[in-house]
């Protein structure tokens, strides 16, 4: 017989549990200090090209002067380009929620300046803009598609019953929007803006390679590269981190403190979508319109900013570049090895860089402590600019597949990875009730009811990933490799052969688009069945 | 009878395809629920009765045929804040306390919150609700839930009225209080109400009419008046008329 | 005073000295601009902010402003040099010592791949075999050549070597310009348009830049240490290295028609061993009348 | 009293904290459900039932006391495939079909699915959902739902069997059919059930034993024994005893 115990002693014994759980990450995150501590000094990786962080924290010790200028710029970078790219996001969200229409219009646009290159873009930000422009405009682009998606895919996740309830009382697109999908999306689109934070701090970052300014940490991380001394290198990185970091943990805070009260109380069972009628003119006429877009977009800002034709091709001059010039069969030839070079690569690379977020996600879910410690090395990836990792990547990986995977899977797997954890932290007690009735363990929970149920996150995560597949092999082959697409695009950079960049950037769009759209088929095939609402 | 105040249904039939197979939810329904009248509408599971309501609530659109609220359409009935509903399941907003959600409708139709102050008071203690304002949903019991989601239905004093099985999830001491009660409202307000239930003598003791239907296809087989004064009280249940109405709605359920 | 824009090709370091004390010392307001003066970076292509009208004038890699020139049309001239010897050079350690084309054969070299033309052309002009060399991508840092996961790397030779001394190791290096490669770098570079409409300011830039040189070079020691806190400030770089570069420097910019000048076999000497890689340079791309009016 | 099979509820207490105010749910209940009894429990919405439940079936955890199943913990027991559900709420997992949600269950416990198509397909016809095998739930009516989920509650033949207002969204006419074909079932299974209700003729005609619950704190305030034989056919509610119980049961939940 069990003894008596006071209610009140009950809900301390569960505050302690969850100290107990909050507890334990702060355990993992020092363990793991401990353990890079122990790495670095015994210097175990790379013959000492890891240093440890007492030789990081001491390096920052005797470089603190530098730092302030150098933090607040990026500060001023990344936070204007922050808060301009997700007001612009949500608000493209939004508008693509209510009206499906206008986000397959946009899908090209919206692929297009998620996948785009920031070694193709950087530069032309900066001959066209000059001061901290260019610097936000990246940090805007690092911010708009990760936020924009996480908006729809909460908005279009809202319980249909409370949308009715709003219905019944009249109210159309906009108070449903205000009373019922916007609050049900907060936690959706908090984890847009948590993954939001290190892209613009790393946008800024980049932009700033572009010179012109003094300060930011991206021009204290090239002054320092040429100084072979990877413990600066490293204090600058993890600064960026923190202040990404800083971000993240507060939008995540915010984030657990919502979901609760976000999800149904009870399993929602609304009526399936109508099937689409699917009007082969109208997709066609859709896909069109989606598929020109970004051409029309391109060719506006070209005329509207007035970049030399030189530098600034237009889809024609492409176009001549390509097939009308006594060159362009050398420059086809030139794409076509590139191309061969970097797609398989980037098929696997999405395979794996995927296969781990989703991974990471489910061990959110089974091992929240583990997850939640590795947190801050998984914000690392995110903020530390590869130029700088890579040299260390190099050492440990060296220079083959294992090298451009570990890179391709660091640039797709984080959004991903957050989309998907949020979708599982979403899925309604009452319905994981069911199988932990019959005594389902936590992989069968998941299996069985968590994982279905956030399928439309699972495939806006996958959407997420996808087309950073190729630009993270892309990445690895312009800083490791030396081969591919990456390349071609770096060594064009330098024979000032714009037509060759533009080219590179336009077929890695296209490229990037056509993974997206296919990965779009196979949701709308899988949710439809399911009777889910998929992506428009 | 009085169409352009009440609820008028004409001829509507709507049919859904769901996986592979096609349903007829209703056929060809017609109901004229004059102004100020009490209907209850009653019938099997699966004949239609929610989706009649999500029809004249403007959720969902006919395939055929009209549906008249106070001589607008649906939507617009809607918007006039002339309606209020409660839904077969509570459908409360999981991040508002008990309080915000029955004072939903009053944001979502732009008016005063204050100005219900008292009204939203009154209705937390009809359904019972005292000491659970602040409540969230995902804290409250079932039935607890559904309470609230009457009392959203009926703070916005509505001149037409939509039930959908509201006392389902409640005992049958409460379900009796709750009959009393809103008896008592509809009086006061004399909103024409649409209500559906599973219960007989519920339907028999609120209503002025019974409608029963039929599935497949959904239809309506019968409407039976009720023939008793208002305010009727619980000692109604034992009168012998109400016996041989609970008989004949019970054989018109049967098919007969 | 005249506005005149100015794009370095780098971050600020010892490589633009000679500006920074020409600015300070108020050489150019003297001769009537206004300067503004641009960083570069690793992102800043310098011939690009050129066309755009971002800059008047920039400093560029030979190399690549001929290709440009010669292959698309590209409306550059060359009007002077800073460096009358690129700085690039093969840097490797000197406990494994590179210090001939010759020794790169089975070896691993880091190459910047804006540079790897230059690299081929230095290695056709040496008679080496090009598939016989493994060349990966460098981005500037050492680390891997400090490490020894690389045998040798492209960088400026003024500049890397201290790096890795002070990592603790010694280096060997050599100029590709010493082998055959006999180009340019920092070449002073202007639009066709500029050089028509701004030939006044652009005589008075190279004026003002050549004072602030030669008093830079007069001691080498002397400037870096001063724009610890301006110029140098928050570079991420050290003053001892800027001291070391603007030394190791000094020979490759001094030349006898004075800084900036391209004598005609120095230019033909550009000419040839572009010439090499099927860059087909001409005399015309180089226009040394403004050097002569200085 | 045979505690090694049955269900074992000893001096179990739980207490919400919600929104500051803190909720005794239940307070020192305890229960004996002996080896395939039938056992009904009923009380006022709120007072405790669900939460009964969910501790039964180790979905929760009492502040203090403790509950056995079969002899084993809650937890152990619904991991052994002894026991179903079916939830208050009908929780079928909109992706799945209806069949798939009825084969849920064994999905959890890992049994073969093909062994139990004729039971799905029994079950199915025994809820009314032919037609239905393939549709979504979202494609249900509400008391469509309700009818699979309580189909799922049964297709493992638990030896302990919840129901949790299994028929609350059911029209009188296919309550009265449940009734009679839950009794069926369970006297061909002898399962051990416990079954939440409002309805006391239900009550009466189903169980051995009618628990009657009070609220603030919930605790069980009467236990009330059902004498009659089994089977038990419609006519049982006519019977004189019948109302004597559900005069008795109604004073028990009015508090008297
Ligand atoms: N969105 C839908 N898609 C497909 N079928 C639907 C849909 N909505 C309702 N139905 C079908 O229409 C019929 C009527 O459903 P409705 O919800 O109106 O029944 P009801 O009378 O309210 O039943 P209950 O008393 O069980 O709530 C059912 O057979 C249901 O399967
Ligand atoms: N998770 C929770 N947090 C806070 N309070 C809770 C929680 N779950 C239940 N309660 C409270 O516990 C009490 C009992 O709830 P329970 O769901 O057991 O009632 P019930 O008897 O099933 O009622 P009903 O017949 O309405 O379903 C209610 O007052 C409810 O507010
Ligand atoms: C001091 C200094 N200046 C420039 C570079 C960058 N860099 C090295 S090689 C190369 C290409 C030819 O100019 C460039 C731009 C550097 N690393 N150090
Ligand atoms: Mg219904
Ligand atoms: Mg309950």
């Amino acid at each position: 017989m069990a003894t008596k115990t006071p209610a009140a002693k009950t809900e301390s014994v569960l505050s302690l549990r969850q100290k107990l759980a909050r507890y334990s990450t702060v355990r993992n995150w020092l363990l793991l200090l401990v353990f890079w501590e122990i790495i670095g000094q015994l210097r175990l990786v790379a013959d000492g090209a890891l240093p440890a962080p007492s030789a990081i924290l001491a390096r920052m010790w005797v470089d603190w002067a530098d730092y302030p200028p150098h933090i607040w710029a990026t500060l001023e970078g990344a936070g204007a380009g922050f808060l301009i790219g997700n007001a612009v996001a949500i608000a493209a969200g939004v508008l693509f929620a209510t009206f499906p229409l206008t986000q397959r219009l946009a899908r090209g646009v919206n692929v297009a300046l998620f996948a785009l290159p920031p070694i193709a873009v950087s530069p032309i930000l900066v001959i066209t803009f000059s001061d901290m422009t260019p610097r936000i405009i990246l940090a805007a682009i690092g911010c708009y598609f990760v936020t924009m998606s996480a908006t729809v895919t909460g908005i279009q996740q809202t319980d249909r019953r409370i949308v009715d309830v709003v219905h019944a009382y009249g109210g159309r697109q906009w108070k449903t929007l205000i009373y019922a999908q916007m609050r049900s999306a907060i936690p959706a689109i908090l984890s847009g803006l948590r993954v939001a934070a290190p892209n613009a701090v790393l946008g800024s970052i980049l932009a700033e390679f572009g010179g012109g300014g003094r300060f930011g940490l991206g021009v204290y991380l090239i002054g320092s590269l040429g100084r072979g001394e990877p413990d600066r290198l490293w204090g600058i990185g993890l600064s960026a981190t923190v202040i990404a970091g800083l971000a993240y943990l507060l939008f995540s805070l915010i984030a657990t403190r919502l979901t609760g009260t976000s999800k149904a109380v009870t399993v929602p069972a609304s009526p399936p979508a109508p099937k689409a009628e699917k009007s082969m003119v109208l997709t066609l006429a859709l896909g069109t319109v989606s598929f020109a877009l970004p051409f029309l977009l391109w060719w506006l800002m070209l005329a509207i900013m007035g970049t030399p034709a030189m530098i600034a091709k237009t889809p024609v001059g492409l176009f001549d570049y390509l097939f009308m010039m006594p060159s362009s069969l050398v420059s086809l030839g030139k794409l076509a090895t590139a191309l061969g070079q970097t797609l398989p690569m980037t098929m696997v690379g999405m395979a794996v860089g995927l296969s781990f977020a989703f991974a990471l996600a489910l061990c959110s879910v089974l091992y929240t402590a583990i997850i939640r410690g590795f947190m801050p090395v998984a914000l690392v990836t995110q903020t530390m600019p590869l130029v700088a990792l890579t040299p260390l990547l190099v050492l440990i990986l060296g220079r083959g597949p294992s090298l451009i995977l570990w890179i391709t899977v660091s640039v797709t797997f984080f959004p991903a990875f957050v989309t998907m954890a949020q979708g599982l932290s979403m899925v309604s007690r009452a319905a994981i009730e069911v199988p932990k009735a019959y005594g389902a363990g936590p992989f069968r929970q998941l299996w069985l009811v968590s994982i279905p149920a956030s399928l439309p996150y699972l495939f806006a995560a996958t959407r997420l990933a996808v087309p950073r597949a190729l630009l993270g092999v892309m990445i690895a082959e312009w800083l490791a490799t030396g081969k591919g697409l990456g390349n071609l695009l770096n060594q064009s950079r330098g024979y000032l052969d714009y037509g060759m960049i533009w080219s590179v950037s336009v077929v890695s769009v296209l490229i990037s688009v056509l993974f997206y759209q296919i990965v779009v088929a196979i949701e709308q095939r899988v949710l439809s069945k399911r009777g889910m609402a998929p992506a428009q | 009878m009085n169409a352009e105040h009440g609820i008028t249904i004409n001829q509507v039939s709507r049919s859904f395809t769901g996986r592979g197979t096609l349903v007829q939810a209703l056929s060809d329904v017609s109901l004229d629920c004059p102004e100020g009248s009490f209907t209850a509408l009653i019938g099997p599971s699966g004949c239609g009765k929610s989706t009649l309501l999500r029809l004249a609530l403007g959720l969902d659109a006919p395939d055929s045929g009209q549906v008249l609220i106070s001589g607008m359409t649906p939507q617009a009935a809607a918007k006039s804040g002339k309606t209020g509903v409660a839904f077969q399941d509570a459908a409360l907003m999981p991040w508002r306390t008990v309080e915000d959600n029955i004072l939903l409708p009053l944001d979502v139709l732009g008016r005063k919150r204050s100005a219900y102050h008292d009204e939203v008071a009154k209705l937390v203690k009809l359904v019972g609700l005292d000491g659970f304002e602040k409540a969230l949903p995902g804290e409250l019991s079932g039935g607890m839930r559904q309470r609230a989601a009457i009392a959203r239905a009926l703070v916005t004093r509505p001149e037409i009225l939509f039930l959908d099985e509201p006392f389902g999830a409640l005992d049958q001491i409460l379900r009796r209080q709750m009959n009393v009660e809103l008896q008592r409202i509809w009086m006061e307000s004399n909103a024409t109400t649409l209500l559906v239930t599973h219960g007989i003598d519920e339907a028999i003791f609120l209503a002025d009419r019974v409608v029963v239907m039929q599935s497949k296809p959904g239809r309506i087989s019968r409407i039976i008046d009720v023939p008793f004064d208002r305010p009727r009280t619980p000692d109604l249940f034992a009168h012998p008329t109400f016996h041989a109405l609970e008989k004949e709605i019970a054989e018109a359920l049967d098919g007969h | 005073a005249s506005p005149f824009a100015f794009q370095a090709s780098w971050i600020n370091d010892a490589e633009f000295t000679g500006y920074f004390v020409a600015m300070d010392k108020g050489y150019y307001a003297e001769e009537g601009l206004d300067l503004s003066y641009a960083s570069g970076g690793p992102d800043v292509i310098p011939e690009s902010t050129i066309i755009a009208g971002k800059a008047d004038l920039t400093l560029t890699t030979p190399d690549t402003t001929i290709k440009a020139i010669a292959e698309q049309g590209a409306p550059f001239k060359i009007i002077g040099t800073q460096y009358q010897k690129n700085p690039i050079g093969i840097v490797s350690l000197a406990s494994n010592p590179i210090k001939s084309p010759e020794d790169l054969i089975g070896k691993t070299l880091a190459v910047p791949p804006v540079n790897v033309i230059s690299v081929e052309a230095m290695l056709k002009i040496s008679g080496v075999d090009r598939s016989k060399i493994n060349i990966v991508p460098y981005a500037y840092d050492p680390t891997p050549l400090i490490k020894g996961e690389i045998d040798a790397s492209l960088d400026f030779t003024t500049n890397v070597p201290f790096t890795i001394k002070q990592a603790g190791a010694d280096a060997t290096s050599f100029l590709l310009y010493d082998f055959g490669f006999t180009i340019f770098n920092d070449t002073v570079v202007v639009t066709e348009e500029t050089l028509k409409s701004k030939r006044k300011e652009l005589v008075s830039f190279l004026r003002a830049s050549r004072k602030g040189w030669e008093e830079n070079l007069k001691d080498t020691t002397v400037y870096p240490p001063k724009f610890a806190d301006s110029w140098f400030k928050g570079t991420g770089r050290s003053i001892e290295n800027e001291l070391f570069f603007n030394e190791a420097q000094k020979s490759l910019i001094e030349a006898e028609g004075g800084i900036f000048s391209m004598s005609e076999e120095a230019i033909e000497a550009n000419i040839k061993a572009l010439a090499e890689v099927g860059i087909a340079a001409k005399r015309e791309y180089f226009d040394t009348s403004l050097l002569e009016e200085i």
